[in-house]
């Protein structure tokens, strides 16, 4: 396990960006983390949960017929898909959860883009018998209503963020905003690999079951590693939670692939690694979309999840040292490869996923039968029809 | 300078009054009659925001003031050549700015033409103590201060490490929460805070976020050293311009000036 | 495994009432059923399938809060939620689908009502490279748009079915004349435990899986059989499946659940084993909502999922030897069960699996601690958001 | 009767010609007027269809018939009425009935009061070989033939055992599909199919689905017994009424009828 240095530092990246009256609940979190993260009874828990309620492991799935004419490449997805609330999300919301009640706190709290966050925690809160507050902005919510419905079917309030873009960006400043208010009695669920130390750290720890699944899985199966590991990259968690389950495996090649939205030369993207630069936002310091004078870009991206100007740390830090390759694709390129890959194989993939199964062709036209590429299929792409 | 301002108010047995205004909102000419208006009206200090996307340290009023002069295509820059223009005629100015700008515009750089500029530091909300040591060292440097901040939660031994390391005066946070008028702060433990606060230093303590009547400043108790308002003066003058946002910015920092004296010990 | 007779017939219902020209089809079903049954490579072979495509085995899960308030039962659902495409109707198309390759059809024919087994058969059909037609009635295209949509996404044609009430019980008249027409080369998957002899018994073997997961689930998990077995009851493919693991234990107790509607006193409701009598509809001798006269009556469920008016024969069969108990909850208890399981457990159930659900909480109030319930969760609600 | 009927035409050189009606369609006083019609066009049997919900071996025109006709409440019953009303005037009638009606009905009865109407068989489509045992009975019982169906689909052991098994005559389906008038059977396998039944069997051989032409009859080659006519039938006269409809059905059969003869062995 490669945790960040003290002050949760990745290399340059990481830290802890927030006004003061949030320290010392990160430093809580921190030290109640740290003392679940070495129990044995908190893992015991959430595998159980992760078993039971969300259906893991998930499994892996080679695919028959969507790479097929390019490659005899083995094309090999992890179906974070057929997770409860059909994404990885739910990995995540699960361990926050579960650390939330240890720590005895009575309520949570989340900021949500295209609302699988969102859905995600309002799902552990009911199960948990904890009410949470779910922060969405006005144009979020219009563009993504089904989620709101499940969202309050699960007895979550959703509050309208009308400040800023009005998207998944101002949410975030406003649940910190709240969670400053309510820090005593409130636990905030972060999304993604974002945020403030401990968040990246601590939502890569609860995403790594994905990759730890993913390499027995495929050791299992086919008797070897693989040559490649592609994820899409929003925030970075489920990139983060498959790459750290091979992260030691120095031959294996990861590839992050962001939203190249319009085009990454122009500005309508959310490719922040392949096209923004360094700054603080949300808590850490990492790669971002800013204008010269440092505010944040607005951003865009056909897939809600991935519509975020900024990127986990951990993965400006696998940019700079190499261990990561970050790449785009395009709206176009990302829709394409959501109908070609549920006419092939009977999936239909999350749009964010489809940046990863369009790169993942691509790729493959460059790979043969003795390598094998591993996907993270990382959700379902039900959310998005009628979006393509 | 700052020492100066606390100095004198302390003199004359009153609070420190501080002023947080957004620069830009709605332009710069407008800031710049607000500025010479609280200047005139006696403001000791006064904090001028430099707008930024993502406020998360702000209240609606703060972050929608944000907006505003975000669209005026006010930033770092321009912020900078503002107070270099109003120096000669105001306190001591202490700029408010998220980090990102600062480091986008390079450390360095910020503190050189901040001093350039005539400014007297920095409050930068996101960077706490843990983060502050590069942003300390270059605004000392040019002999700048910066000022930390001290929460309701932030427990004691970290409070002393805070009030050790701020310079110019200790930003004492009255309640949970970000900047705005919505929920007052509770006295009680705000006072005992100041108290507690008091027995670690001498630097002074200045109290700000959800801070807008003068019953506000007289509950304060004379514990503290200064009296930072800002959301209700940006409700105070929203809406209007230059000249009239000027006049409106008197007429609503008069009394608020006056409880600064009022209370007595 | 409890085979029907010769002629399809479980005790009195079952057989095979259609028209001469699918006999000879009927008769090439039944010989490659039989044959593949006996190969231990298709079993291996849909075994995969279920693990890698649709992710089972699929969890079981305990209640925490559902019905805690009245009961100290342990209240544990079989999660068919969490399959690929989110119900229990997969499993039986890829059994069919596999079939059909093996038989070298070409193509796959489907009816379908709410478009859970429409989506089924396109998915697997998309796998497979199998051209789909799927036949659905004009007015369940308009309730269940979305459906509709990702069968098209997957490439099956979706033929809208205009005669008689427009819905599942006028699309399975459809699916069987097309059938008749191109009988050669396509292969027609019913999609539940109905139709002529051998597609009851052929749906419940490839179903079954839920019943023997279930069973050693339980016993692994609380080292004793459950006291009572519990699933809604449409065409009853998720019942027979759940049943069928459990059939020879005597002493657990299987409960039906059928669609109540607005009450089975009146007209609004689809309850046939429990408000019915024995006819022949859709290929079979089974219980039915019918006129004196013996037309087939319109039925009414606010989950389209069961609303139709037959029922497979084996539960005729159960209903008459006592093996099985049915009972009915209506509209208004299905909606209730709904709203109450999504804010306690965090999990939406499909509104079919509401009524299973809402049944559960009645007879939780009746059993203790050293009972166990056992409960279907046949499908996930996100297609029933905004109809309740 | 029904032996009678094709005996004459064989005696006749023709193909005995036997019309499909629904009954009811759309009202009970219709049907009568056609079944008149039919009997004076020299139709030699008459399939009188009873109206089901679900009759899924028909095609769009048949089955929209029978829903037109349970608008009008005709079942089982009010078929069995106007048979009895009619059998004086007109040549044998079959029934051609979905089984649950008649299960509802109840067999026993069902072939009791059919023979108390005079009618001369049933046509079962959904009922085959398999599953026809009880209800032949019932019906033999009452002296009442049971033709039953055989498809191209039908593997010749199998058309063995239905030719042997059917009473009255033997229905062939002249190809795959429901009833209907969209695709044309097609000749050359239907007739070598006609040979190898007729080498099986003396019993009529009756040939229908999807004949609606004169140049369909005579493409059979004399190598039936009879022919069925039934959704071109109902299309022709479908949206009259009565006696209108009536002289549409004459009009409708005369070239049919003509064609039965026409054919040259
Ligand atoms: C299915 C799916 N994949 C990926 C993402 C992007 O997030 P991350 O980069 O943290 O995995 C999201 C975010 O909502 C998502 O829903
Ligand atoms: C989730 C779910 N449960 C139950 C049913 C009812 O079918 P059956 O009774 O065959 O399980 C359906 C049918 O669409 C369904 O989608």
């Amino acid at each position: 396990m490669s945790a960040p240095d003290t002050r949760g530092y990745f290399g340059d990246f990481g830290g802890r960006y927030v006004p003061e009256v949030l320290i010392a609940a990160l430093d809580e979190l921190e030290r109640a983390m740290m003392a679940a993260f070495a129990d044995p009874a908190f893992w015991a828990e959430y595998h159980e949960v992760l078993r039971d309620f969300v259906g893991r492991p998930s499994p892996i799935y080679r695919c028959e017929r969507y790479a097929a004419d390019v490659s005899s490449v083995p094309l090999v997805m992890k179906r974070e898909d057929t997770n409860h609330t059909g994404a990885h999300k739910i990995n995540n919301t699960v361990g926050q959860a579960l650390l939330a009640r240890r720590m005895g706190k009575r309520r949570l709290l989340a900021e949500t883009g295209a609302g699988q966050h969102g859905v995600a925690t309002a799902t552990v809160g009911a199960k948990l018998g904890l009410p949470v507050d779910v922060y969405m902005g006005v144009r979020d919510i219009e563009r993504q209503a089904l989620n709101v419905d499940v969202m309050r079917l699960l007895g979550a309030q959703v509050h309208a963020v009308a400040s800023g873009t009005q998207t998944l960006k101002d949410a975030t400043n406003e649940a910190f905003r709240v969670w400053a208010q309510r820090v005593e009695d409130t636990f905030y669920v972060i999304g993604s690999v974002v945020g403030a130390h401990p968040y990246p750290f601590m939502v890569r720890e609860f995403q790594k079951v994905i990759g730890i699944e993913a390499r027995r899985q495929t050791l299992e199966r086919y008797g070897r590693l693989p040559s490649d590991v592609i994820a899409c990259v929003g925030g970075g968690s489920n990139a983060m939670g498959i790459f750290s389950g091979f992260v030691d495996d120095r031959d294996v090649k990861f590839w992050g692939v962001e939203a190249g939205g319009k085009g990454v030369d122009g500005d309508e993207h959310a490719a922040s690694l392949r096209a923004g630069s360094i700054g603080v936002l949300h808590g850490s310091r990492s790669y971002l979309l800013q204008s010269a004078e440092g505010q944040v870009r607005e951003t865009h991206s056909i897939s809600a999840g991935l519509d975020y100007p900024g990127v986990g740390p951990e993965h400006a830090f696998f940019k700079e040292s190499g261990r990561a390759t970050y790449v785009d694709i395009t709206d176009a390129q990302a829709v394409e490869a959501f109908h070609a890959f549920a006419r092939c194989e009977g999936i239909l993939p999350a749009l964010e996923s489809a940046h990863a199964i369009g790169f993942a062709r691509e790729l493959a036209a460059q790979r043969g039968a003795d390598d094998l590429i591993l996907v993270n299929l990382s959700g379902r792409g039900d959310k998005d029809i009628g979006r393509c | 300078m700052l020492e100066d301002a606390f100095e004198r108010a302390r003199g004359e047995k009153r609070m420190a009054f501080i002023p947080y205004v957004m620069a830009g909102d709605p332009d710069l000419e407008t800031t710049e009659a607000i500025l010479l208006a609280l200047s005139d009206a006696g403001a000791d200090v006064i904090e001028l925001g430099v707008p930024y996307s993502d406020p998360l340290a702000d209240g609606p009023t703060i972050a929608a003031a944000g907006q505003r002069a975000l669209r005026s295509a006010t930033h770092l820059r321009e912020v900078l050549a503002l107070a270099s223009r109003c120096r000669e005629r105001c306190p001591p100015i202490v700029l408010f700015t998220y980090y990102n700008p600062v480091y986008q515009f390079g450390v360095e750089r910020f503190a050189r033409e901040a001093a350039a500029a005539g400014v007297a530091g920095a409050i930068v909300p996101d960077v706490a103590l843990d983060e502050s040591a590069e942003l300390r060292a270059a605004l000392q440097a040019q002999g700048l201060t910066m000022p930390l901040l001290v929460a309701p939660s932030t427990p004691h031994p970290r409070a002393a490490r805070i009030v050790d390391a701020a310079t110019g005066f200790v930003y004492v946070v009255s309640r949970l929460g970000v900047t705005g008028t919505g929920n007052a702060p509770d006295f009680a433990p705000l006072r005992r805070q100041l108290a507690s606060l008091r027995e670690l230093t001498d630097k002074p303590l200045a109290v700000g976020f959800g801070l807008s009547s003068p019953q506000d400043v007289r509950n304060l108790g004379m514990l503290a050293d200064g009296v930072v308002v800002g959301s209700a003066l940006i409700d105070a003058y929203a809406g209007a311009r230059a000249q009239e946002a000027a006049t409106r910015v008197r007429q609503f920092v008069a009394p608020l000036i006056a409880a600064c004296f009022l209370v007595s010990p």
